[in-house]
C-alpha cells in the first residue's frame, strides 16, 4: 500500500518499454499459419463423385451441386458445384465427411470481396474432363440398366418435388401419404427405395410403402406414449 | 433537504464497456445508481430453435458461438450431453485432449475477463498484456482445430483430429509461463492502489443472494461458496485430476477479479497433469453417420464453463435432430444480479460490476 | 546559438524601424510575429506529441504503434489531421448551436494563452509579466468554462455528466496546484517566471521542494484531464464525456487544446521545478525543450500504466490529501526560510 | 514608453476591451436564455480583468480571472443548471410587473448619475502614473500587515460558510 503498488506497476510498464514488440506486420509480412489452418474452401472437380455427403453434412447450406445423368453411363455426371461462401462457418464437417477428399481448406484467409456475388464460388465442369471421358470410356455399360437408373433418378426427383401426386397412386388414405412423404424427406434411403420400386414393380412398391407407413405409425404411437408416461 | 431529479442513462446497447450488446438502463440520482434495468436480446439468434432443425452433428459448430470467448467449453458440454443421450463411449486419449482444450479455453476466457476489466477501468495496458498472452492459446487452437476462435474441434464421440506434433511443447511452454502472467497481472493491476480502491467493497454480492439468484461460477465462488461442478459432479475425467477450487468470502468486485486470476493457476495445474498422463490411442469413437436417439429420451448435462454452470437439456423424438434443446446459460443468470450489486453505488461502479460479473452476451441472449 | 532567436528578434525590430515604422508599431508587429511563431510551435509540437504518445503507449504495450506513413510512422498525425478536416461536421439538432460551436474555440484560445508567459529560453517569452505564474494559473482555470459549454451545448447526458465531473475535478485540483507552487514563490520571492528560473541557478527547486513537486505533478495531471484522472473523456464510462457529440475538426480542436495544455503545463513544470532553460553546454531554448519533453514522457508513462480513479475518490483525494499536504508544505517552507535566515544562510 | 497621440493604440485596445465588457454586461441582462446570460457574465469578468491588466494591476487582473471568471461563474452556471426549468430558451424573460420595472429603472438611473458625476467632478492626473513594480509585495504587506485582522476574519467567515454549505449539501443525519 501507500504507493508501492503504483510504483510496481510503473516498473512493469517500464520493463515492457524496452522489450521486443510482438506486433505482426501483416500486409508486409504474412503471418505464419498452422498447417491445419482453415482459410478458403477449395473443391477439386475431378475427384468428386457427387455423392452429396458434403451437402448433407453442412449445417448452413453452403454447398450445392447439379448433376446430369448421362445416357451411356450409370454414374451421375457432375455439372457444377457451388460454394456459397458467405454462409460458411469453417466447421470442417464437409471436409471430414467427404469420402474422396475432394474438399479442402487452403491457407488463403483474405476473403473479402467487393461485391457479394464474388463470394459465391461456382465450379463448372471443365471441358477437358468430358473429352477424356469420351476418348477413353467406350459405352460398355448395359444400356438397359442405365436407362432404368435414369428413370429411377427422374422418379426420385419427382417424388421429392411432388410426393402427394405420385404416392396417391399407391396409398389410399391421405394421412398415410403425409406420413410417408415426411418419412422420405427425413430419410433419403426410403425415398430411394420407393423410387426404385416404383420404376421396377409398382405392386411391390405399394406393399412396401404400406409397410413403411404402418411401421412409422407404430413408432409415433410409442413416442407419444413415452412422452405421456 | 435538497432533492435532485432522477434520470435514466442508457448504458448500451452501443457502449464501449458492456461487453457486447448489453443494454443496462441506469436509474440515477446524481452519480448514485438507484436501479439498473437490464435489457437483453440484442444478440438473440434463436440458437435453441436452430438446434431443432439441425442434426446432432450439424449443431456442434453453433454451440461454439454461445460463449465465443471460451469456445471449447460450450462445445464440450454439448458433445458430452449428446454422448450421454446416445450412450457413446469416448476414447481415453480424446478425453485427455478435451480436458486440455477445455482448460485452455477457460484460461482464454478468464484472460479476456481480466483484460476487459483492465480497459473498463482505464488500464489500457492491462488489456494489451492479457490479449498478448491469450494470443498464445489462440495459436494452440489454430494448430489443433484449424481455427483461432471458433475452432469446433471437439466432436461428438471424441475430437476432430489427433493433436499435431508441435502441440505438446506449445502447451507445455504456455503452462510454464502461467505463473509469470499471473504475477504481471497482479503487479500491474491487483496491487495497484487505484485499482483496489475502485474494486474493494464495490458490487457486493452476499452468499445468500448469490444462491437465491442461482449465480454460478467464479462469481459464486467469490461470494464464499466453493462450488465447482468439476468437483461436485465430475464430468468427463475430471475426477482424476488434483486441483483446488479458489474461493473468497467478500463477494465484491476485487474478490471476483482475484478468483479469476487464481483460476488461471488451477487450470494450469490441470493441463499439466493431463499432459503428463496423456495416453496413446484413438481420438474418436466409432459412431454411426446418422445419430438417432430413442424417441422420448431426454438428458440434462452440465459442465463448469468459464462463466458458471452451463447446462444442455436435450429431448429426442427419435429423429436425427433434437426435438427440443435448451441451454442453461450461466451469463444470463449471472447478469440478473447486476441491479442488485449496483444499487447504491456510483455510476463508475456499474462499469466495474459489468466487467467483474463477466457476462457474455452470445450466451445470455442465445 | 544561445542568442539565436533573441538576436533575430532584435534584428527584426531594427529592420522595421529603419523602414520608418514607429517603435510602438514595431513592438506590436514583433508581438504578432511571436504569436505566429508560438502557434506554429504549438502545432508542430502537437503533431509530434500525438505521434509520440501513440508510439510510446505502443512500446509500453509491446506493440509497434504507427509505422506505415513515413519513417517510423511520423506522418500518421498529418494523415489523421487531413481525415479530421475532411470529415462531416455534425451539429446535433437538439444542441445549443452557438454554445456548441464556440466551446472548442474558447478551449483552444485559453490553451494558447498559457504560452504568453512561459520563458522558452534566456529572454525568450512573449511578455515578461510580473505575475507570470499567477497569470498561468488563472488562464488555466478558464478551460473549465469551455468544457462546461461543450457539455451543456451538446444536450447529451454523457456530455453533461462529463462536463460536470471535469469541472468539479478541475476546480478542486486548482487549489492544490496553486498551493504547491506557493512554496517555490516563497523561496524565489517572485511570481515572475524569469526570476524563478534565475533563482534556480545553484539548485533546482525539485530538490528543495520535493513534496510540492509531487503534489503539483498530481494536480497538473488532474488539471490536464489525463489518465488516471481523465474524467471528462472516460471513454469506457462516459463514451467520451464532454466530447461525445463532437466530430471532425471541432473534436480535433479539443484534442489539440488538451495537448497544448499538456505542453504548457510540462513547460511550466520544467521552468518552476527543473531549472527552466538553465543547463550546461546546450543553448537555453534547447534545454527547456528537452526538459519539457522529459516531463511529458513521465505524463505518458503514468497515463498508460494506471487505471482510472473513481470520481468520489478523486474529489476526496484532492480535499483530504493534496490540499492539506500542500498547505503543510507551505508551512514547512516558511519554517525552512525562517530557519535559514536565523542561521544566516540566506 | 507609449507616445500619447490623440488616438493611440492604447486607446484602441481600451475601447475594444471596454466594448466587450459592456456588451457582456448587456448580454447578462438581455439574453432570454439564462445560460447565455451566465456565459456573458464570464466575458464581462474577463473584460474587467483585461482593464486591470491595462492599468498595470496585473495581480488584480489575474485574481479576477482565477476567482470570478474561472470559479465563481462556473458555480453560478452550476446553480443555474440545477435550478432551471426544462425550457432553456425562455428562462431569463423580462419581468412583466410594472413595479419591478420602476424600481429597476430608478436604481439604474441613480447609478448612472452617480458614475457620471464621479467621472465628471473628479480631478484626473494629467500625466501617466508610474506603474508599481512590485504590486504583489505591496498587497501582501497591506493584507498581512496593516489589515491582518480583517483578512483573517474574512478567512474565518469563508470557512464557516464552506462548512455550512457542506452541511446543507450533505444533510444532517437524523438520530
Amino acid at each position: 500500500m501507500n504507493g508501492q503498488g503504483l510504483i510496481k506497476g510503473l516498473g512493469i510498464t517500464l520493463k515492457h518499454f524496452f522489450q521486443k514488440e510482438i506486433t505482426e506486420q501483416y500486409p508486409d509480412v504474412m503471418p505464419e499459419l498452422a498447417t491445419r489452418f482453415r482459410g478458403c474452401l477449395q473443391f477439386e472437380f475431378e475427384k468428386c463423385i457427387a455423392c452429396g455427403i458434403c451437402v448433407n453434412s453442412c449445417p448452413n447450406n453452403v454447398l450445392s451441386f447439379e448433376t446430369e445423368k448421362s445416357e451411356n453411363s450409370k454414374k451421375k455426371k457432375l455439372l457444377s458445384y457451388t460454394i456459397d461462401f458467405q454462409y460458411c462457418m469453417f466447421c470442417n464437417l464437409c471436409v471430414e465427411g467427404c469420402p474422396k477428399d475432394c474438399l479442402h481448406f487452403d491457407h488463403d484467409f483474405e476473403l473479402s470481396t467487393f461485391s457479394r456475388d464474388d463470394i459465391k464460388r461456382v465450379y463448372l465442369r471443365p471441358a477437358e474432363m468430358d473429352e477424356e471421358k469420351e476418348a477413353d470410356a467406350a459405352p460398355v455399360q448395359d444400356e438397359q440398366e442405365s436407362k432404368e437408373q435414369k428413370q429411377i433418378d427422374a422418379m426420385l426427383k419427382a417424388l421429392q418435388k411432388n410426393p402427394q401426386k405420385i404416392l396417391a397412386k399407391m396409398l389410399e388414405q391421405e394421412e398415410d401419404i403425409g406420413i410417408l412423404s415426411e418419412l422420405m424427406q427425413s430419410n433419403e434411403k426410403t425415398a430411394g427405395k420407393i423410387a426404385e420400386l416404383l420404376v421396377k414393380d409398382k405392386e411391390k412398391a405399394a406393399k412396401v410403402a404400406a409397410g413403411f407407413v404402418t411401421k412409422e405409425k407404430k413408432n409415433r404411437l410409442q413416442a407419444e406414449k413415452g412422452g405421456e408416461e | 433537504m435538497m432533492q435532485s431529479d432522477i434520470y435514466n442513462v442508457n448504458v448500451g446497447p452501443i457502449h464501449p464497456s458492456t461487453h457486447g450488446g448489453l443494454h443496462a438502463e441506469a436509474v440515477m440520482d446524481g452519480e448514485i445508481i438507484q436501479d439498473v434495468i437490464v435489457h437483453l436480446g440484442y444478440v438473440h439468434r434463436s440458437v435453441e430453435k436452430i438446434a431443432e432443425s439441425k442434426t446432432y452433428q450439424q449443431f456442434v459448430p453453433y454451440t461454439a458461438r454461445l460463449d465465443y470467448l471460451a469456445t471449447n467449453l460450450p462445445v464440450l458440454g454439448y458433445c458430452q450431453a449428446v454422448e450421454k443421450l446416445l450412450g457413446i463411449e469416448v476414447p481415453e486419449r480424446a478425453e485427455y485432449i478435451r480436458i486440455i482444450m477445455a482448460e485452455l479455453s477457460r484460461i482464454a476466457s478468464h484472460q479476456i475477463a481480466i483484460s476487459a476489466t483492465g480497459i473498463d477501468l482505464g488500464a489500457t495496458t492491462g488489456l494489451m498484456y492479457g490479449m498478448r498472452d491469450r494470443e498464445r492459446i489462440m495459436n494452440i487452437f489454430e494448430m489443433t482445430g484449424g481455427q483461432r476462435l471458433l475452432s469446433s474441434y471437439i466432436r461428438i464421440g471424441g475430437v476432430g483430429a489427433d493433436i499435431p506434433d508441435e502441440f505438446i511443447p506449445a502447451v507445455q511452454s504456455f503452462v510454464n509461463d502461467i505463473p509469470k502472467m499471473m504475477d504481471e497481472y497482479n503487479g500491474l493491476m491487483t496491487g495497484n492502489e487505484i485499482w483496489e480502491a475502485r474494486m474493494k467493497g464495490v458490487g457486493i454480492l452476499s452468499k445468500e443472494d448469490a444462491v437465491k439468484y442461482g449465480v454460478t461460477g467464479p462469481n459464486l465462488r467469490a461470494s464464499g461458496i466453493a462450488y465447482d461442478i468439476r468437483k461436485a459432479e465430475p464430468y468427463g475425467i475430471y475426477d482424476r485430476f488434483d486441483f483446488d477450487i479458489p474461493a473468497r468470502s467478500g463477494g465484491d468486485s476485487l474478490d471476483r477479479w482475484n478468483i479469476r486470476i487464481e483460476e488461471l493457476g488451477e487450470s494450469g495445474r490441470i493441463i499439466q497433469q493431463a499432459l503428463d498422463n496423456l495416453p496413446e490411442g484413438e481420438v474418436k469413437a466409432k459412431i454411426p453417420k446418422v445419430l438417432k436417439a430413442e424417441a422420448g429420451t431426454e438428458v440434462y448435462h452440465r459442465i463448469e464453463s468459464a462463466k458458471g454452470e452451463l447446462g444442455y437439456y436435450i429431448v429426442s423424438d427419435g429423429g436425427n435432430k433434437p426435438y427440443r434443446l435448451h441451454v442453461r446459460a450461466p451469463s444470463f443468470i449471472n447478469l440478473m444480479v447486476l441491479p442488485l450489486v449496483c444499487r447504491g453505488g456510483v455510476f463508475q461502479d456499474l462499469i466495474t460490476n459489468i466487467a467483474t460479473l463477466d457476462p457474455i452476451l452470445g450466451e445470455s441472449d442465445r | 546559438m544561445e542568442h539565436l532567436f533573441t538576436n533575430l528578434a532584435t534584428a527584426l525590430t531594427g529592420w522595421m524601424i529603419t523602414l520608418g515604422l514607429s517603435p510602438v508599431w514595431a513592438d506590436v508587429i514583433l508581438l504578432l510575429v511571436k504569436w505566429i511563431i508560438i502557434i506554429t510551435i504549438i502545432t508542430l509540437n502537437i503533431i509530434i506529441l500525438i505521434w509520440l504518445e501513440r508510439k510510446v503507449s505502443a512500446f509500453f504495450q509491446e506493440r509497434l504503434g504507427p509505422n506505415r506513413l513515413g519513417p517510423f510512422g511520423i506522418f500518421q498525425t498529418i494523415a489523421d489531421a487531413i481525415k479530421l478536416l475532411t470529415k462531416e461536421d455534425i451539429v446535433p439538432s437538439a444542441a445549443d448551436k452557438l454554445i456548441f460551436k464556440t466551446a472548442p474555440m474558447f478551449f483552444i484560445v485559453v490553451a494558447v494563452m498559457l504560452y504568453t508567459v512561459i520563458p522558452m529560453g534566456q529572454g525568450m517569452e512573449v511578455i515578461n509579466l510580473n505575475i507570470g505564474l499567477l497569470f498561468f494559473i488563472s488562464m488555466g482555470s478558464l478551460s473549465t468554462i469551455a468544457l462546461l459549454m461543450a457539455g451543456w451545448g451538446s444536450d447529451n447526458k454523457w456530455s453533461l455528466m462529463g462536463a460536470v465531473r471535469s469541472v468539479a475535478q478541475m476546480i478542486s485540483y486548482e487549489i492544490p496546484l496553486a498551493f504547491s507552487l506557493l512554496g517555490v514563490v516563497m523561496i524565489s520571492g517572485s511570481l515572475n517566471l524569469q526570476d524563478i528560473v534565475a533563482a534556480q541557478d545553484n539548485i533546482w527547486f525539485v530538490i528543495l521542494q520535493p513534496i510540492a513537486f509531487l503534489t503539483y505533478f498530481i494536480a497538473a495531471t488532474a488539471e490536464l484531464n489525463r489518465g488516471p484522472f481523465d474524467m471528462p473523456e472516460a471513454e469506457q464510462e462516459l463514451t467520451g464525456g464532454a466530447y461525445t457529440e463532437y466530430t471532425g475538426m471541432r473534436w480535433a480542436l479539443f484534442f489539440l487544446a488538451e495537448y497544448t495544455n499538456l505542453v504548457a503545463v510540462s513547460a511550466l513544470m520544467a521552468t518552476v521545478f527543473l531549472g527552466g532553460w538553465q543547463g550546461p553546454w546546450l543553448p537555453s531554448w534547447l534545454w527547456i525543450i528537452i526538459k519539457t519533453y522529459g516531463v511529458i514522457l513521465v505524463f505518458f508513462w503514468v497515463k498508460w500504466t494506471f487505471p482510472r480513479i473513481r470520481m468520489d475518490h478523486l474529489m476526496s483525494f484532492s480535499w483530504k490529501v493534496l490540499v492539506p499536504v500542500s498547505l503543510g508544505n507551505i508551512l514547512l517552507t516558511g519554517a525552512g526560510i525562517y530557519f535559514c535566515q536565523w542561521m544566516g544562510w540566506c | 514608453m507609449f507616445e500619447f497621440s490623440a488616438f493611440s493604440l492604447y486607446d484602441a485596445a481600451f475601447l475594444a476591451i471596454g466594448g466587450v465588457t459592456i456588451l457582456g454586461a448587456l448580454g447578462v441582462v438581455l439574453f432570454r436564455n439564462i445560460i447565455y446570460s451566465a456565459l456573458s457574465l464570464v466575458f464581462t469578468m474577463l473584460g474587467v480583468a483585461a482593464i486591470y491588466f491595462q492599468l498595470n494591476a496585473g495581480f488584480l487582473g489575474a485574481i479576477q480571472i482565477l476567482v470570478y471568471a474561472g470559479a465563481i461563474s462556473v458555480l453560478i452556471i452550476f446553480a443555474v443548471m440545477l435550478l432551471m426549468n426544462k425550457e432553456a430558451r425562455r428562462t431569463n424573460l423580462p419581468t412583466t410587473r410594472t413595479k419591478a420595472w420602476f424600481a429597476g429603472g430608478t436604481i439604474t438611473v441613480m447609478m448612472l448619475a452617480s458614475i457620471i458625476a464621479a467621472v465628471g467632478f473628479s480631478e484626473w492626473p494629467k500625466t501617466a502614473l508610474q506603474g508599481v513594480d512590485n504590486s504583489v509585495g505591496m498587497l501582501a504587506e497591506l493584507m498581512l500587515g496593516d489589515y491582518v485582522i480583517a483578512f483573517e476574519a474574512a478567512a474565518i467567515l469563508l470557512l464557516v460558510a464552506v462548512i455550512g454549505a457542506i452541511i446543507l449539501a450533505k444533510g444532517v443525519e437524523n438520530k
